[in-house]
C-alpha cells in the first residue's frame, strides 16, 4: 500500500493533463515500436545492424536522428512557453511547470540537440573527408554515442518519473541545492548531463587523434577540408573544457546526495563557485556548437559560389584565436556579480576581443562568394540566411560583453534574443544546411528542394519574427524566466509568438521532407551529388563501409577537386588490399545500459541499485579489457564486387 | 581503420600504428585529466579557510605521514619507471617483479590515506563538516580513487600478460597504465605542496 | 639505446633523486624554514612544477617518437588552462571590496594565499 | 530569384525599423528612457554602441546584397568575373582585421570608464551623503531597511529624488537580482555577501522594481515599487511610518522569512538588530528556520498577483 502511494506521489509525476498525455503517449509509442520490431522479426536487425555497430557512419546517423527528436522534445517545450507568454494573465501553464519547461527546453536545445546533432555531422564525414576507414578508436565511438543516448534517456525520463528540473539550464546554487530544491528532479540534470558528458570528452579525444594520425598519406594539416579543421578545434576545446563540467557536476550531486558543502548556504559553502565553474565550462561550450557550424557554412558556401575558399588560413588561425580566447572570457555571465572594476573590465575587453576573429570569417565568406557562380541549393539557402542573423547576433554579444551596459541587459530578454540569434542562426541553420547538404551521400537521394525551399523560408522568417522582437522587450524591462507577462509587453510577445509558430511549421515541413524524399526522391546515382571539393564526395554513393578501396595519394587542398581534374578515383583496381576493419561489439551498449541504471539508483539515492548497476558497468570494463579481438579483413574480392555494384551508375 | 603502417624496431609499444594511436590518445586525456584536477584544485583554494565550526587544517595536518605518503608513491612512480624499463629490454619477468613492487607501494599509500581520512573523521573532520573539508576529501579522495583504479588496472594487465607474455598490445597496455601512474605522481606533488604543506604553513 | 642494456637506467635515477631532493627541501621550506610565508608558498609551488617536469620528461618520457610534440602541446595547454581555472577562480571569486567573504578570523590568512596561487 | 530580393528586402528592414523605434524615442523601452544619473551613463554607452553596430552590421548587409545579387548564377552571365581558383588578398584580410580591433578598442575605452563610475555613488549628488539602504531578499519578498532612519518596509521602496541611493545587497536564501531599470542596472544580492549597489532617482514618479535572477516559483511576482519623492515628501513619509508603523519583532520577521509571496509592510525598526544576511553569521539564519518549507513548490497561476498593488 505504501509502495503505491509512492509510486502515485513521488514516483510518476501526476497530477497535470498535460503529462498524462505524454506519458500515454510514451507507453502507446514504445508499444508500437515493440509491436512493428516483432512483427517484421526486426529485433536481431535492430541487434546487428545498430545497436552493436562501431561504424561511425551509423553511429552518425543514429546521433542525427536522436538529435532531431530532442529537437522536436525542445521545440514543443518552446511553443508551450511562447503559448504561455503571448498573452497577460495567461493560465496554460502554472508558474512551476514554465519553469520545468524552460529548464528542460535550454538544456535539451544545447546539450541534447546542438552537440549530438554537429557530433553526428562530425561522425559521418570527417573520416571520409580526412581518407580514413573509420575513426581512431571505433569502440570509444559506439561508447560515446550510448553514453549521449542514455544520457538523454535519463533526463527525459524526469518528465513523467519524478518531476523535471526547474533551476533553468544553469541550474545556480542555492536555488538548486537540496535544501531549496529537494527531490530527485534536479538528480536528472546532474546524472544526465554527467552521462552524456562523459561520452563528448571521450568524443573529443577521439576526433583529436583521428585528424591526427589517420589522414590519407599527402594530405597534410594545412591541407584539411575546413570542416575538418573545425572538428579539430572543437575537438580541443571539449577535451578541455568538459572536465570542468564533470567536475561541477559532481560536486554539486556530492551536495545534494552526500551532504558535502561546495555550493550550499550552510557550513559556509559557496554558491557563486557553482556559477564560476558552470561558465568555465558553458562558455567554452557556445564555442563548441558554433565551430563546427562554421565548417559547415565554409564548405557549403565554397562549393556552391563554386569557388575555392577565400583566406584558407585566416579561417584556421582565426578559429585556433576563438578556441584560445573562449577560456578566458567566462566571467561575462556574471558581470553583476560585483567583483569590481578590474575583473569585469578585463572580461569585457577579452570577451569583445572574440569579434575580431569572428569578423574575419564573416567577410572570408563575403570573399569565397566575391568572383563566384552562387547556386541556390537549400544547403546554400540555409548558409546565406545565416551571415545576416547571424552578425545581428553577434554585435548584440558584443554589446552585452560591455559590461557596465550589460547591468542593463543582463537577465532580460535582450540577452533571450541574443543566444538564440546565434544559437538557431549559427548552430541550427548550420546543421540544417550540413543534413540536406550531405544528405544524398547519407542515404542515397537529395531532399527535395521544394519542400526544402518552403521550410527554410517558413523557418528563416519565424526566426526572426519570432525573436527580433525580444531585444526590444529587453529594452523593455521584461526579464528572461518570467512565467508571465505585463499587459505593456503584449504587442511584442504576441509577434514572438507568431514567429515560432512559423518555426514550427517550417521545422514540420522540414520532417515531412525527410519522409517525402524516403519515398520519391530520385536516387543518387553517383557520389558526387553537388560538384563538391572534399574528399567525401570521392566515395560511391552509399558509401561501402569501408569507405575508400583504395586510399588517395592527396597532392594539395581540395583533394577531391584535384583528383576530378587529373581524372583519378578512390577504387583503383591494381591496387586493392585487403582491409581491415573493427569487429562490432554489444558492450557499449550493454555497458551504458548498466549505466542507466547506476544513474537511475542515484537519482533516486537508491544507493544499492546505483552500486548494482557500477559492478556491471565495471564487469563490461574488465570484459573489454580482456577482448582481444583485433578485427577482420574484407578480402579483394569482396571489395571489387561491392564497388562494381556502387559504381554501375557512373561511366 | 586506415594503412596499418606497423614498423619492426623501437619500443614494442609503438610498433603498430594501433599502439600509437592508443599511446597519443592516452596523453590527450592526461591533458583532460589536468583540467579535472586543476577544476578541483581550483575550489579548493576558493573554499580555504572556510571551515565553519570544523577543526582547522593546520591542527590536524602531520608533517610525517604526508611525508611517508609522498615518498611511497614517489618511490612507486620510480620503480614503475624501472619496470616499463624491463619491459623495454624483454624482460618480462623484471617487469612483474617491478610492477608488483610499485603495486605494493600504491596499496600502502592508500592505507596510510585511509587511515589519514578515519582519523581526521575521529578529529571532527569529514566531508559535509564544513566547505573547506569538503573540498579537502574531495580532492584528495579523488586522487585516491585514481589511485585504486590505477591498481586494479594494472592487475587486469598483469594477468594478461600470465596469460600472453610480451606483445605489442600487452606491451602498450603496460605502458599506459605506467603513464598513469606517473601522472598520478604528478598530481600527488600538487596536493602534497598546495594542500599539506601550504594547510600547514598558513 | 645503450640505456637499455642496464638494469637501472641512469635518468631513472637521476629523477628519483631529483624529486627526493626537491620533496625534503620544500618541506623544510614550509615547516623548517623561517622565511615570509608569501615566500614559502612561492618557492614550493615552483619546486612542484619542478618535480612534475621530472616526471613527464625523465619517467613518462613525454616526448618520445614522432608524437611527442604533440604530447608536449597538449600538456602545455592543460596547464595553460589549469593556470586559468585556478588563478582565475581565485582572482573572480576573491572579489575584493564589497563582499564578506566567509571564513571569519581566517580571513586574513586568505587573502594571503589568493595572491600567491596566482602562479 | 524572386526570392533573394524578398529576403534582401526583409533584412534591410529590420535594422531600419529598430532605428525608427529608437529614435522616435519609444517611450515603453524604459531602458532607454533613464529616470536616473546611473541609467542615463548607461542609455549613453548603449546608444554609442548600437550606433557602431548599426554601421558594422550596415556594412556587411551592403556587402553580402552585393555578392549575392551580383555573383549568382544566371544565363548569360559575363563569364569574366567568375573567378574559380581566387582565393585570398592579404591587403583586405589585414584591413578587416584592423578596423574591427579598432572598433572594440573605441567600445572598451567608454566600457572601462563608464564600469568603474558605475562602481561609486554618482557626481551629480556627490554634495549630500547618499542614502543607505539594506535590500534584503528572501523567497519570495523585498525587506528594505532604513538603518539611519529605522524602518523597515517589505515589497515597496520609498527614495528621495536628486540624492544617491547606497543599497547594500543581500540574501536570506536564493540568489536574486535587484533591478529597477529605469534607474539604472542591476545587481546580485548574495547570501552571506554584501554587494552595493548605487542608484538616483532625478525625476519623481513610481517606477517598477524586481528580483531579476530567477529564483523559482515565485519568481514572476518578486517584485517591488519604488515611490521617488522629493526630500520633503520623503521625510514625512519616513515620520509617518515610524509613529504608525508597528515595531518588526524577531518573532514577527521570522515568520515573514518563510517562502511565500507576502503584501507591502512597514515597520518602524529593521531587522537588521536580530540578523544581518550579508555576513557570514547570517548566511544560514533563514535555512535554520525554515529548511523544511521548501519541499512544496508555489503553483502560481499565470496573472499579476501579490506583487501587484
Ligand atoms: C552559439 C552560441 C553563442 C555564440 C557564438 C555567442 C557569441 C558571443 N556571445 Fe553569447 N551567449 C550564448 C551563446 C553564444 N554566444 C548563450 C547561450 C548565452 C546565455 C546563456 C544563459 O545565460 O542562459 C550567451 C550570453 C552572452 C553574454 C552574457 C550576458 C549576460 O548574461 O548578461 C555575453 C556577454 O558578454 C555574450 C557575449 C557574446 C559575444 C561577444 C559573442 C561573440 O563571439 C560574437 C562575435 C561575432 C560578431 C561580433 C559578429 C561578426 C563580426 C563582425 C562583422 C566584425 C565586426 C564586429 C565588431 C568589431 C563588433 N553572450
Ligand atoms: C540550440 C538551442 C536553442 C534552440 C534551437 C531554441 C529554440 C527556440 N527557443 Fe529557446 N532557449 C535556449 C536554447 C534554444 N532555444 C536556451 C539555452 C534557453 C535558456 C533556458 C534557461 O533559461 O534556462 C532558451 C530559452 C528560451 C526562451 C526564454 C524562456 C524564459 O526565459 O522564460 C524562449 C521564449 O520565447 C525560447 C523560445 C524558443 C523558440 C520559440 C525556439 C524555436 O526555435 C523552436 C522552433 C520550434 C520547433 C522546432 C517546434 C517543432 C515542433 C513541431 C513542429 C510540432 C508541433 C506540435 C505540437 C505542439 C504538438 N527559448
Ligand atoms: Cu618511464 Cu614508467
Ligand atoms: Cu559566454
Amino acid at each position: 500500500m505504501e509502495f503505491i502511494d509512492f509510486l502515485l506521489e513521488d514516483f510518476f509525476v501526476t497530477g497535470q493533463p498535460l503529462i498524462y498525455g505524454a506519458m500515454v503517449s510514451i507507453v502507446l509509442v514504445s508499444i508500437a515500436i515493440v509491436f512493428v520490431l516483432s512483427y517484421f522479426k526486426k529485433w536481431g536487425w535492430l541487434w546487428r545492424e545498430w545497436l552493436t555497430t562501431v561504424d561511425h557512419k551509423k553511429i552518425g546517423i543514429m546521433y542525427i536522428i536522436a538529435a532531431l527528436a530532442m529537437l522536436f522534445r525542445g521545440g514543443v517545450d518552446a511553443l508551450l512557453m511562447r503559448t504561455q507568454l503571448t498573452l497577460p494573465g495567461m493560465e496554460f501553464l502554472d508558474s512551476q511547470h514554465y519553469n520545468e519547461i524552460f529548464t528542460t527546453h535550454g538544456t535539451i536545445m544545447i546539450i541534447f540537440m546542438a552537440m549530438p546533432f554537429l557530433i553526428g555531422l562530425m561522425n559521418y564525414i570527417v573520416p571520409l573527408q580526412i581518407g580514413a576507414r573509420d575513426v581512431a578508436f571505433p569502440f570509444l565511438n559506439a561508447l560515446s554515442f550510448w553514453s549521449f543516448a542514455f544520457g538523454a534517456m535519463i533526463f527525459n525520463l524526469s518528465f513523467v518519473i519524478g518531476g523535471s528540473p526547474d533551476a533553468g539550464w544553469t541550474s545556480y546554487t542555492p536555488m538548486a541545492g537540496a535544501t531549496l530544491n529537494p527531490g530527485p528532479a534536479q538528480n536528472y540534470y546532474l546524472i544526465g548531463l554527467q552521462v552524456s558528458g562523459i561520452g563528448t570528452l571521450a568524443t573529443g579525444i577521439n576526433f583529436i587523434v583521428t585528424i591526427l594520425k589517420m589522414r590519407a598519406p599527402g594530405m597534410k594539416m594545412m591541407r584539411l577540408p575546413i570542416f575538418t579543421w573545425s572538428t579539430f578545434i572543437t575537438s580541443i576545446i571539449i577535451v578541455f573544457a568538459f572536465p570542468i563540467l564533470t567536475v561541477a557536476l559532481a560536486l554539486m550531486t556530492i551536495d545534494r546526495i552526500f551532504g558535502s558543502h561546495f555550493f550550499t548556504l550552510t557550513g559556509e559553502g559557496m554558491p557563486m563557485m557553482w556559477a564560476n565553474l558552470f561558465w568555465l565550462w558553458g562558455h567554452p561550450e557556445v564555442y563548441i556548437v558554433i565551430l563546427p557550424a562554421f565548417g559547415i557554412f565554409s564548405e557549403i558556401i565554397s562549393t556552391f559560389a563554386r569557388k575555392q575558399l577565400f583566406g584558407y588560413k585566416a579561417m584556421v588561425y582565426s578559429m585556433v584565436v576563438i578556441a584560445g580566447l573562449s577560456f578566458v572570457v567566462w566571467v561575462h555571465h556574471f558581470f553583476t556579480m560585483g567583483a569590481g572594476g578590474a575583473v569585469n573590465s578585463f572580461f569585457s575587453i577579452t570577451t569583445m576581443l572574440i569579434a575580431v576573429p569572428t569578423g574575419v570569417k564573416i567577410f572570408n565568406w563575403l570573399g569565397t562568394m566575391y568572383k563566384g557562380r552562387i547556386r541556390f541549393d537549400t544547403p546554400m539557402l540555409w548558409s546565406l540566411a545565416f551571415i545576416p542573423c547571424f552578425v545581428i547576433g553577434g554585435v548584440t554579444g558584443v554589446m552585452l560583453a560591455m559590461a557596465a551596459a550589460d547591468y542593463q541587459y543582463h537577465n532580460t530578454y535582450f540577452l533571450v534574443a541574443h543566444f538564440h540569434y546565434v544559437l538557431i542562426a549559427g548552430t541550427v541553420f548550420g546543421c540544417f544546411a550540413g543534413l540536406t547538404y550531405w544528405y544524398p551521400k547519407m542515404f542515397g537521394h537529395k531532399m527535395n528542394e521544394k519542400l526544402g525551399k518552403i521550410s527554410f523560408w517558413f523557418f528563416v522568417i519565424g526566426f526572426n519574427v519570432c525573436f527580433f522582437p525580444m531585444y526590444f522587450l529587453g529594452f523593455a524591462g521584461m526579464p528572461r524566466r518570467t512565467y508571465t507577462i505585463e499587459p505593456e509587453w503584449m504587442a511584442l510577445n504576441v509577434t514572438a509568438s507568431i514567429g515560432a509558430i512559423l518555426m514550427a511549421i517550417g521545422f514540420a515541413v522540414f520532417v515531412y521532407n525527410i519522409y517525402y524524399s524516403f519515398r520519391y526522391s530520385q536516387r543518387e546515382t553517383h557520389g558526387d551529388t553537388w560538384d563538391g571539393r572534399a574528399l567525401e564526395w570521392a566515395t560511391t554513393t552509399p558509401v561501402p563501409f569501408y569507405n575508400f578501396a583504395t586510399v588517395p595519394k592527396i597532392e594539395g587542398p581540395e583533394a577531391y577537386w584535384r583528383m576530378k581534374e587529373n581524372g583519378r578515383t578512390t577504387y583503383e583496381k591494381e591496387k586493392v588490399e585487403p582491409i581491415h576493419m573493427p569487429s562490432d561489439s554489444g558492450v557499449p551498449f550493454v555497458m551504458m545500459a548498466f549505466m542507466f541504471i547506476a544513474s537511475f539508483g542515484l537519482i533516486w539515492e537508491w544507493i544499492g541499485i546505483a552500486i548494482a548497476g557500477l559492478i556491471g558497468v565495471l564487469a563490461c570494463m574488465v570484459i573489454r579489457s580482456f577482448d582481444y579481438d583485433d578485427g577482420f579483413y574484407v578480402s579483394v574480392e569482396e571489395i571489387k564486387q561491392t564497388e562494381k555494384k556502387a559504381r554501375e551508375g557512373e561511366q | 581503420m586506415s594503412a596499418h603502417t606497423d614498423i619492426s624496431t623501437g619500443p614494442l609499444e609503438y610498433r603498430t600504428q594501433e599502439g600509437r594511436m592508443n599511446i597519443l590518445g592516452f596523453w590527450i586525456f592526461l591533458g583532460a585529466e589536468v583540467v579535472l584536477f586543476s577544476t578541483l584544485f581550483a575550489t579548493y583554494a576558493v573554499l580555504f579557510g572556510r571551515t565553519a565550526d570544523a577543526p582547522v587544517p593546520a591542527d590536524l595536518f602531520e608533517m610525517p605521514m604526508v611525508l611517508i605518503m609522498t615518498f611511497l608513491l614517489l618511490t612507486s612512480s620510480f620503480t614503475c619507471g624501472i619496470a616499463i624499463h624491463h619491459m623495454r629490454r624483454g624482460s618480462l619477468k623484471g617487469l612483474f617483479v617491478w610492477l608488483g613492487i610499485t603495486l605494493a607501494l600504491g596499496l600502502g599509500f592508500l592505507g596510510f590515506e585511509i587511515y589519514e581520512f578515519v582519523h581526521y573523521a575521529h578529529e571532527g573532520a569529514s566531508l559535509p563538516s564544513s566547505a573547506f573539508w569538503s573540498a579537502f576529501f574531495v580532492l584528495t579522495g579523488t586522487h585516491g580513487l585514481h589511485v585504486l583504479l590505477g591498481i586494479s588496472w594494472a592487475v587486469l594487465i598483469l594477468i594478461q600478460l600470465r596469460q600472453r607474455g610480451l606483445t605489442p598490445v600487452t606491451s602498450r597496455k603496460v605502458f599506459i597504465v605506467g603513464l598513469y601512474w606517473h601522472f598520478l605522481d604528478v598530481i600527488w606533488i600538487f596536493i602534497f605542496t598546495s594542500v599539506y604543506l601550504i594547510g600547514m604553513v598558513v | 639505446m645503450s640505456e637499455l642494456t642496464k638494469r637501472i637506467p641512469k635518468q631513472h635515477v637521476v629523477g628519483f633523486v631529483g624529486s627526493i631532493i626537491l620533496t625534503v627541501a620544500a618541506a623544510w621550506a614550509a615547516v623548517g624554514s623561517d622565511l615570509p610565508t608569501p615566500w614559502i608558498i612561492t618557492s614550493i609551488m615552483v619546486l612542484a612544477v619542478i618535480q612534475a617536469f621530472i616526471q613527464l620528461f625523465m619517467f613518462m618520457h613525454m616526448t618520445e617518437t614522432e608524437s611527442g610534440g604533440i604530447q608536449a602541446g597538449n600538456m602545455l595547454y592543460g596547464f595553460f588552462v589549469a593556470v586559468v581555472i585556478v588563478a582565475g577562480s581565485i582572482w573572480t571569486m576573491s572579489f575584493g571590496y564589497t563582499h564578506d567573504h566567509g571564513g571569519g578570523s581566517d580571513n586574513d590568512n586568505e587573502t594571503e594565499e589568493h595572491e600567491h596561487m596566482d602562479h | 530569384m524572386k526570392n533573394i530580393y524578398l529576403r534582401v528586402k526583409l533584412w534591410a528592414a529590420l535594422p531600419a525599423l529598430s532605428l525608427l523605434l529608437l529614435v522616435s524615442g519609444c517611450g515603453e523601452l524604459t531602458v532607454l528612457d533613464p529616470k536616473g544619473p546611473v541609467g542615463e551613463s548607461q542609455k549613453d554607452l548603449i546608444i554609442f554602441s548600437i550606433i557602431l553596430m548599426l554601421i558594422i552590421v550596415a556594412v556587411v548587409f551592403i556587402a553580402f546584397t552585393y555578392m549575392i545579387v551580383k555573383y549568382r548564377d544566371r544565363p548569360g552571365r559575363d563569364e569574366k568575373d567568375y573567378d574559380p581558383d581566387h582565393h585570398g588578398n592579404t591587403t583586405l584580410e589585414i584591413v578587416w582585421t584592423v578596423i574591427p580591433l579598432i572598433i572594440v578598442t573605441a567600445l572598451s575605452i567608454p566600457t572601462v570608464i563608464t564600469i568603474y563610475e558605475l562602481e561609486e555613488a554618482p557626481e551629480a549628488s556627490s554634495d549630500k551623503e547618499p542614502l543607505v539602504v539594506y535590500a534584503t531578499t528572501a523567497d519570495w519578498k523585498w525587506f528594505f531597511s532604513y538603518p539611519e532612519e529605522n524602518i523597515e518596509t517589505v515589497n515597496y521602496l520609498h527614495i528621495p529624488t536628486d540624492r544617491a541611493i547606497e543599497f547594500r545587497l543581500s540574501s536570506a536564501d536564493s540568489m536574486a537580482s535587484l533591478w529597477i531599470p529605469a534607474l539604472g542596472g542591476q545587481k546580485y544580492n548574495m547570501a552571506g555577501m554584501e554587494n552595493t549597489l548605487y542608484l538616483q532617482a532625478d525625476e519623481e514618479g513610481t517606477y517598477e522594481g524586481r528580483n531579476s535572477n530567477y529564483n523559482g516559483s515565485g519568481f514572476a511576482e518578486h517584485t517591488f515599487e519604488v515611490h521617488a519623492e522629493n526630500e520633503e515628501d520623503f521625510e514625512s513619509w519616513v515620520e509617518k511610518v515610524k509613529n504608525t508603523a508597528p515595531e518588526l519583532t524577531q518573532e514577527e520577521y521570522d515568520s515573514l522569512l518563510a517562502p511565500g509571496l507576502e503584501e507591502e509592510l512597514e515597520f518602524s525598526s529593521t531587522h537588521l538588530d536580530y540578523v544581518d544576511h550579508g555576513t557570514n553569521e547570517g548566511r544560514d539564519y533563514l535555512i535554520e528556520r525554515h529548511k523544511d518549507a521548501f519541499e512544496e513548490p508555489l503553483h502560481l497561476k499565470g496573472g499579476r498577483g501579490a506583487g501587484d498593488e
